[in-house]
């Protein structure tokens, strides 16, 4: 086994089951320090399942789980996860509809999360420099003073990647960040996801291959709750058991 | 059916247009406004619109005999909705904004009990029409239901001299007047050597819909060999389920005869009847009471509303004889001051429907004969037993300790809603 | 420190004017109510001062739930329990002012305690004859039920429709329990009698005045502490956790903790409403649990327009209004009125009045600087990677 | 009950004699004729007992009769008739029971009866009964003696057993027959002989007839009464826990059906539906309409009168279900809270509306006659109606677990909330399947609304006594799964009749209310709960 030290997420052996139905069997999974990796499975497989027990939405029936090489995950809830630098981006666009862009990034933003220093303390010109630093980030500048309900669909995964990079986290949880985007959101999604790979960890679920490809980096394909197959994009969709989980029998 | 919808669309406009005429109308001449306060929406409008439509009926007719001092009686109705804070809004309404000269209102205790504060700091005129718990007189209040002498303790007596009964169930509704009368019935029961175990009290929520456990108990509690009857002062809606259940239970009046205090006609007309003929209630008016009065009042009533199967009940008497009684006094004191009303009115006496004369006391009660009725299969009640001679509203119950004392007379000099005769003050028990 | 965290900075012109409008009411009503002869046209009788000075409770209370509801989405379908409970607090104080002028005059124990034969106050009643104990009681019960109840729902993340059912749970199970007269609180005829308060008669014309003077004003601190909460970053945290829960868990904070302070100060703040609402009624029973209450109240802010601070405000004066004319005018008509209301405003007005006249008011703002600044836009839309709505 | 003794002695006299029952007509006549001048309920009294004492099975049905109220005196010529009815009514002879002619109801008097008097004419005809023809008016005889001995009639209890064939009401007899003994001064050996008898019984009435004897007795047979009265109180202790089973899920019964048309519109499409206590008031005007349709135009039929209306019922309130989803709710699909504001407003618009249609007060629905009454197992009484009810509210249950799970509606309605748009794109019609699936849950409400009107008030605030309970059940039990809505209905309905005698109606509701709120902190989707992958809201 991988040296637990150097890696930033560590999972081994975790099974959930819902009702009977196993989401996740035995599944092994390591990211190193500063790697982007991209996962990828059939509806159904446990990717987000797997996200779930990462963010400790669900707890696992079984195996550890670590983060940065000695936190134990499956002890903490969303909102200590979240402080302790794991990112989360879901499926749909989760954004704070009836707030501004700014407003939105500001409330991601690392400081205190007591509920007292919100009712009384003021923001400062530091943080100021940061929502512009993340707006620039994710091209969002002109629309700061927008109510988030008035972006696009794109835009509205932009600005939950910029919260996600708001909250500065050693790792990103990215799921399906290109779904319903036009090519050329796509496209530039595939350019921001690279940029933040350079400074963060970042794990990304998706389906679309086009994408895939484009990040360029290892991938893991995931079925039926555990890992069928890993390496590189070539290596992964040439494997004769992905090609047959994807085509079916 | 379309008799139904006919009455819907009738209310709708008919309610519009009453409001645009009576503005009208008070325009045109200077009338006498009478104030009805009774629950047309909520859970007591099943009670109170009766009596609001018997109010109606009444001015209606005294204003077909001239009005009062030449002038025609004009009603207000409000609606406070079953809600008690806006029963004391309303009377402020009525009293200050409408200027009426006497308010016929009110159902529950809870109800009159918000409105007192109103009416005594205004000085307007309440005619309460409903049977209470008693241990209240307010000057500016009339309460022309039964004091518990007036009901329970007839009830009572009949069933231990004429029944037999030894032992009791006290079933009640939890508010204010079971628990009173319950009180004053134990108190009497004991004083009639009636062992502590031989009495059972239940109390159950308002609304109460599942009887099963307590009507087992009660047939338990009746298998002791001894015989048993059940006084109950189980309130409104919770009634229809508890008779089912007794019912179905089979147990007859024969056998556990249940008396109530709350049930009169109108509560019979949602129920099969059938299964509970025996079953007693005690009153101070049947709608079956053979009179001259009675056929008139319920030929009238009848007419008013506009259907045969209307029925009339106790409460609807009572506004039949305050009403009577405030026309009376108001043509006594040639004013609708109500100073001069609150003097003109004790003595009174108008003919009660029930053959005989009611009196107004000093105490603000009235007299009444006092009827206990057997239920019968067309809904009606047979009375069994009656007292002989009329019974004065007591007040402040002799059974109880903190009341025995107090007296209530509104005459001048002594003008007191709760004087001591033991102490010879005004203003209650005082320290013991 | 408070004073100057309230008014600091930050109160918009809108919220002052509001502010300034509901103390103008709490000065001229009742100087136009005592200093004018019933004769003078602009006279205020007094049956209107109380109406008013209740509606001004129903205002705070309908705030209140507005800033749990309209701010942070908890739709509470028991705050009637709150307000319920602070009217208790206030009215156990009122009884124990009436002391030895109850109708047994007994100096202790209230009316309904001696025919009842109880023998002594129970616990729970003493300290209540203090002014400072009550007021604390008035803050602290209620506080402390909405903090006990918001600590373990919101950990459980009991959320949306589950939390409205078991808020309805709650205030029916206190309706029941305050039903029972062996819970020592006058069973269902509930505290009466008032006599007076703080040493002035209750009945008084210049007692009611000064009543409604301090429903105004605690209504007016009511607008500045909703203002000032959602005004602060804790508001936008507020809006956040409504639009988005596990965004802002995701985030790393945690909602149940903003739930419960929201939660918690919204119940004091109805727990005030309901001790400023007994003394002007003269009662409080268990009616005011009643679930049907606490749903009205929800609809007072629904067609106020919730989410902002002047619309439940609007909608309990407009609705209590309505009924106070309907109930006298044409009582027959009065629920299908009620009822009409609620559907025609759920469907055709989803944010309220006030909601809908700002949408009205913002969009129109909107198109002027659309207009104004359109050539702009076409620079900002080609900067945008890409350039599509 | 010293009655009982006279009537046993009369009939010893007529029987031994075998004297001809045909005695002397005139002379019952002459006793009959009695009621005319009675001028209270104790000459009455006299007069029945007098009959009795006749011991003249002839007189049977004219105590009936005068136990009925339908015995009455004409005005003019003070004579007596059995007479029924209203209106003009024939007049039957009280002996023969001939029609002897007409009369309207203000030429006549009724005799009037009262409670002590209905039960002497019950005594009198029950003593009579003791010999009767038919086995089961025996038989209810000895019952009657056994739950009012009398140790006069033991000699005539004696007589009459020995002459009985059917072994049933044979025992019944003995049983009569020991009770008597109890209160005799027969020997000890007899007596003791009764207790077996009587403990063997184990019924209410047995123990309060062992606890009489224990209090009178001494020495052996004080100590054999005592052991019998604790065995009888293992047996009684042990029922009422099945009794209090029955009750509980007979509460239950109730709630289920209250709660699962909500469990529908609810449960399955997350409208929260205030006026759901509403199409329960509708389904029980239906039947009261139809009861009053019935009463007028057809009695006969009287007796087929829910299961009539049960079908109407369903059909209007699923009628105004429609109209409630096409009108309102489709437009506030995705928004719960907001149905739940609009569909309260709709239960006070139909709340006042049926105030001013049929008036503000309970409106009577009867009872057909195979639902009255009740019957016991052991020591359980179980009434007619409840069992009805149970048993309708399984059959709804299950009938409509079967409509979801194998009918093309269901899976239709299965496919459209689950996945709306795939659902769409499949060709299903959407807002047809939605519209349809609200009325099926308010006609189901409104069939409930047809049972529940035999237990409780069919009034305008029928529905609202019933609004809470229901969605304490559907989220008790879990949100969208029938089970659990069967499950949470009978838990709560018997926990709430197991606490009921240890905390009082009152309390124990409130201790229910707050088990529910602590249970969905510890289960907040509640008790049948899906797990699964959460769904991000």
């Amino acid at each position: 086994m991988t040296n637990r030290a150097d890696t930033i997420l560590y999972l081994d052996g975790v099974s959930v089951a819902f009702d009977g139905f196993k989401a996740i069997n035995n599944l092994s999974l390591v990211l190193k320090k500063g790697e982007m990796r991209a996962i990828i499975g059939p509806n159904g497989a446990g990717k987000t399942t797997m996200m779930d027990i990462v963010t400790g939405k669900t707890r696992p029936d079984d195996g550890s789980v670590y983060f940065d090489g000695t936190v134990d995950l499956t002890t903490h809830d969303e909102a200590e996860i979240a402080i302790l630098g794991i990112g989360r981006k879901f499926q749909k666009p989760t954004v704070f509809e009836s707030l501004t862009v700014e407003d939105n990034l500001a409330l991601a933003l690392s400081g205190s999360r007591r509920v007292f220093d919100k009712l009384f303390r003021k923001a400062g010109t530091e943080k100021d420099r940061r929502i512009r630093e993340i707006l620039e980030t994710i091209r969002l500048t002109h629309r700061r003073d927008w109510l988030a309900a008035r972006l696009s669909h794109g835009q509205k995964q932009w600005l939950e990647i910029g919260m996600l990079l708001g909250q500065d986290p050693k790792l990103l949880l990215v799921d399906e960040p290109v779904a319903g985007m036009t090519d050329a959101e796509t496209e530039e999604t595939a350019r921001l996801l690279r940029e933040i790979s350079a400074s963060h960890s970042v794990i990304v679920v998706e389906h679309d291959m086009h994408f895939v490809r484009e990040l360029g980096v290892k991938v893991t394909c995931l079925h039926e709750g555990s890992v069928l197959s890993e390496g590189s994009l070539d290596h992964v969709s040439s494997d004769p058991r992905v090609v047959e989980v994807y085509l079916g029998r | 059916m379309a008799g139904c919808i006919r009455n819907l669309a009738a209310t709708v406009f008919g309610a519009a247009l009453t409001a645009s005429v009576m503005a009208g109308a008070a325009r045109a001449e200077e009338t006498i406004k009478v104030g009805i306060l009774h629950s047309l929406s909520g859970t007591m409008a099943i009670s109170e619109t009766t009596l609001k439509d018997v109010m109606l009926m009444l001015i209606e007719e005294q204003n077909k005999k001239g009005g009062v001092l030449g002038k025609k009686l004009e009603a207000v109705v409000v609606d406070p909705a079953s809600d008690w804070p806006l029963f004391a809004e309303k009377a402020r309404e009525l009293i200050e904004k409408d200027k009426v000269a006497a308010v016929f209102g009110c159902w529950t205790s809870v109800s009159r009990k918000s409105v007192l504060p109103v009416f005594e700091e205004l000085n307007g005129l309440l005619f309460y029409p409903v049977q209470y718990e008693g241990e209240e007189s307010q000057r500016n209040v009339f309460y022309t239901g039964a004091a518990p002498n007036q009901q329970a303790i007839p009830a009572v007596d009949y069933l231990m001299n004429d029944e037999g009964v030894e032992r009791w169930v006290l079933a009640g509704t939890d508010y204010v007047y079971p628990r009173t009368t319950n009180k004053i019935l134990e108190a009497y029961l004991k004083s009639k050597g009636v062992a502590e175990e031989d009495i059972m009290i239940n109390y159950t929520p308002f609304g109460h819909s599942d009887w099963q456990t307590i009507v087992a108990d009660i047939s338990k509690f009746g298998s002791a060999g001894k015989k048993t009857a059940v006084v109950s002062t189980i309130n409104g809606d919770a009634n229809v389920p508890f008779y089912k259940e007794l019912g179905n239970q089979g147990i007859k009046a024969e056998d556990i005869p249940v008396v109530a205090f709350s049930v009169g006609e109108e509560e019979l007309a949602g129920l099969d009847t059938a299964p509970l003929v025996g079953h007693l209630a005690a009153w101070n008016y049947f709608q079956s009471v053979d009179t001259p009065e009675n056929e008139e009042f319920i030929a009238g009533w009848k007419g008013f509303i506009g259907d045969e199967k209307r029925v009339t009940n106790d409460p609807m008497e009572a506004h039949y004889i305050g009403f009577n009684m405030w026309v009376k006094a108001v043509e006594k004191a040639g004013t609708t001051d109500p100073d001069a009303v609150i003097d003109s009115i004790v003595g009174v006496s108008v003919p009660n429907l029930s053959g005989g004369y009611s009196t107004m006391m000093p105490n603000h009660h009235i007299t009444k004969p006092v009827l206990i009725g057997e239920i019968q299969e067309d809904g009606q009640f047979e009375t069994v037993w009656e007292t002989p001679g009329l019974v004065v509203g007591d007040e402040w119950s002799d059974y109880l300790e903190d009341s025995k004392s107090l007296i209530a007379d509104w005459r001048a000099p002594m003008s007191c809603g709760n004087f001591n005769t033991a102490t010879g003050k005004c203003g209650g028990k005082g320290v013991n | 420190m408070i004073s100057r965290y309230l008014f600091e900075n930050g109160l918009s012109p809108r919220i002052l004017a509001l502010v300034a409008v509901i103390l103008a009411a709490a000065i001229i009503l009742p100087a136009l109510n005592l200093a004018l002869p019933e004769s003078h046209p602009l006279h205020v009788p007094t049956y209107m001062i109380s109406l008013i000075g209740k509606y001004l409770t129903y205002a705070l209370l309908a705030l209140s739930l507005d800033l749990v509801w309209g701010f942070c989405g908890i739709l509470s379908l028991g705050h009637g329990a709150f307000f319920a409970l602070g009217g208790y607090a206030m009215g156990m104080y009122l009884m124990r002012q009436i002391g030895p002028r109850g109708v047994y005059g007994n100096p202790l124990l209230p009316d309904f305690m001696v025919f009842l034969n109880w023998k002594e106050l129970p616990w729970y009643w003493s300290g209540f004859d203090q002014f400072w104990f009550a007021a604390l009681m008035i803050v602290a019960v209620p506080g402390a039920l909405a903090f006990v109840f918001g600590w373990f729902a919101f950990r459980s993340r009991v959320t949306g429709v589950y939390l409205s059912i078991i808020t309805q749970a709650m205030t029916f199970a206190l309706m029941l329990a305050f039903f029972r007269n062996d819970m020592g609180f006058g069973g269902n005829n509930g505290l009466t009698d008032f006599k007076d308060i703080l040493g002035f008669d209750i009945q008084a014309d210049t007692t009611r005045a000064g009543l409604l003077a301090a429903s105004a004003v605690a209504l007016a601190l009511g607008v500045i502490v909703t203002a000032r909460i959602t005004g602060s970053s804790f508001g936008k945290l507020l809006i956040a956790v409504r639009d988005a829960e596990s965004r802002t868990r995701f985030l790393g904070y945690r909602p149940e903790m903003v739930k419960l302070f929201a939660f918690t100060t919204s119940a004091v703040m109805a727990g005030v409403a309901g001790a400023l609402y007994v003394p002007q009624v003269g009662i409080i029973n268990p009616g005011e649990f009643a679930p049907a209450n606490s749903i009205e109240v929800v609809v007072w802010t629904a067609i106020g327009g919730r989410g902002t601070i002047i619309g439940p405000i609007v909608g309990a004066l407009l609705v209590n209004a309505g009924k106070s004319w309907f109930t006298g005018a044409l009582p027959e008509l009065w629920l299908f009125a009620l009822g009409g209301l609620f559907v025609l405003v759920t469907l055709f007005l989803p944010k309220g009045i006030v909601g809908t006249l700002q949408e009205i008011a913002a969009s129109a703002s909107e198109r002027r600087k659309a207009r104004k600044a359109d050539a702009e836009a076409v620079d900002g839309e080609q900067a945008s990677p890409v350039g599509a709505e | 009950m010293r009655l009982f003794g006279k009537i046993a002695v009369a009939l010893l006299v007529v029987f031994s004699a075998l004297a001809p029952a045909l005695a002397a007509d005139d002379s019952l006549r002459d006793i009959v004729s009695g009621f005319a001048d009675a001028r209270n309920f104790s000459q009455t009294e006299k007069i029945v007992t007098q009959l009795g004492k006749t011991g003249d099975p002839a007189v049977v049905p004219l105590l009936e009769a005068l136990g009925e109220g339908d015995l009455r005196v004409r005005k003019e010529d003070r004579a007596v008739f059995i007479a029924k009815g209203k209106g003009t009514v024939t007049l039957l002879d009280p002996l023969t029971r001939e029609a002897v002619g007409s009369a309207t109801e203000r030429e006549l008097t009724k005799i009037k009866v009262n409670n002590s008097l209905r039960r002497s004419i019950r005594d009198t005809v029950g003593g009579l009964a003791l010999m009767a023809a038919a086995p089961e008016k025996r038989k209810a005889a000895a019952s009657t003696l056994f739950a009012n001995p009398d140790p006069a009639a033991l000699d005539a209890i004696e007589t009459a057993m020995a002459a009985e064939k059917d072994p049933a009401v044979a025992e019944s007899m003995a049983a009569a027959r020991a009770a008597a003994i109890v209160y005799s001064d027969r020997p000890d050996i007899e007596k003791s002989a009764a207790i077996e008898i009587i403990a063997g019984i184990g019924s209410r009435d047995a123990l309060a007839l062992l606890s009489s004897l224990e209090a009178r007795s001494q020495g052996e047979l004080k100590e054999q009464a005592a052991a019998a009265i604790a065995r009888a109180n293992r047996t009684l202790a042990f029922w009422e826990m099945g009794q209090n089973v029955w009750y509980g899920i007979s509460l239950g019964s109730v709630l289920l059906l209250a709660a699962i048309g909500l469990a529908i519109t609810f449960g399955v499409m997350g409208v929260i539906n205030m006026a759901h206590g509403e199409m329960v008031m509708i389904g029980a005007y239906v039947t009261f309409v139809v009861q009053e349709l019935i009463r007028t135009s057809a009695p006969g039929l009287f007796d087929w009168s829910l299961a009539i209306a049960l079908p109407l019922a369903f059909l209007t309130a699923g009628a105004a279900g429609f109209a409630i989803e096409r009108g309102v709710i489709r437009f506030l699909y995705g928004r719960p809270l907001e149905t739940l504001l609009a569909t309260w407003g709709i239960s006070l618009i139909l709340q006042q509306a049926v105030r001013t249609i049929f008036g503000p007060t309970n409106r009577e629905v009867g009872t057909p006659s195979w639902m009255s009454g009740a019957f016991e197992i052991g020591q359980i009484t179980i009434t007619w109606n409840r069992l009805s009810i149970v048993i309708f509210a399984l059959a709804v249950f299950f009938i409509l677990l079967w409509a979801l799970n194998r009918t093309s509606f269901g899976l239709q309605m299965r496919a459209v909330t689950q996945n709306r748009r795939m659902a769409a794109s499949m060709g299903i019609r959407t807002p047809m399947v939605d519209a349809m699936t609200f009325a099926l849950g308010s006609g189901i409400a409104g069939i409930a609304g047809v049972a529940l009107s035999q237990i409780d008030n069919v009034s305008p605030n029928l529905g609202q006594g019933y609004i809470i309970d229901s969605f304490m059940v559907v989220v008790f039990g879990g949100v969208g799964n029938l089970w659990g809505t069967l499950v949470g209905a009978l838990t709560l309905g018997i926990a709430n009749k197991f606490l009921e005698p240890y905390a009082g109606a009152v309390l124990g509701k409130i201790l229910v209310l707050v088990f529910i709120i602590l249970f969905i902190q510890k289960r907040p989707r509640g008790l049948f709960a899906l797990k699964g992958r959460a769904v991000e809201a």
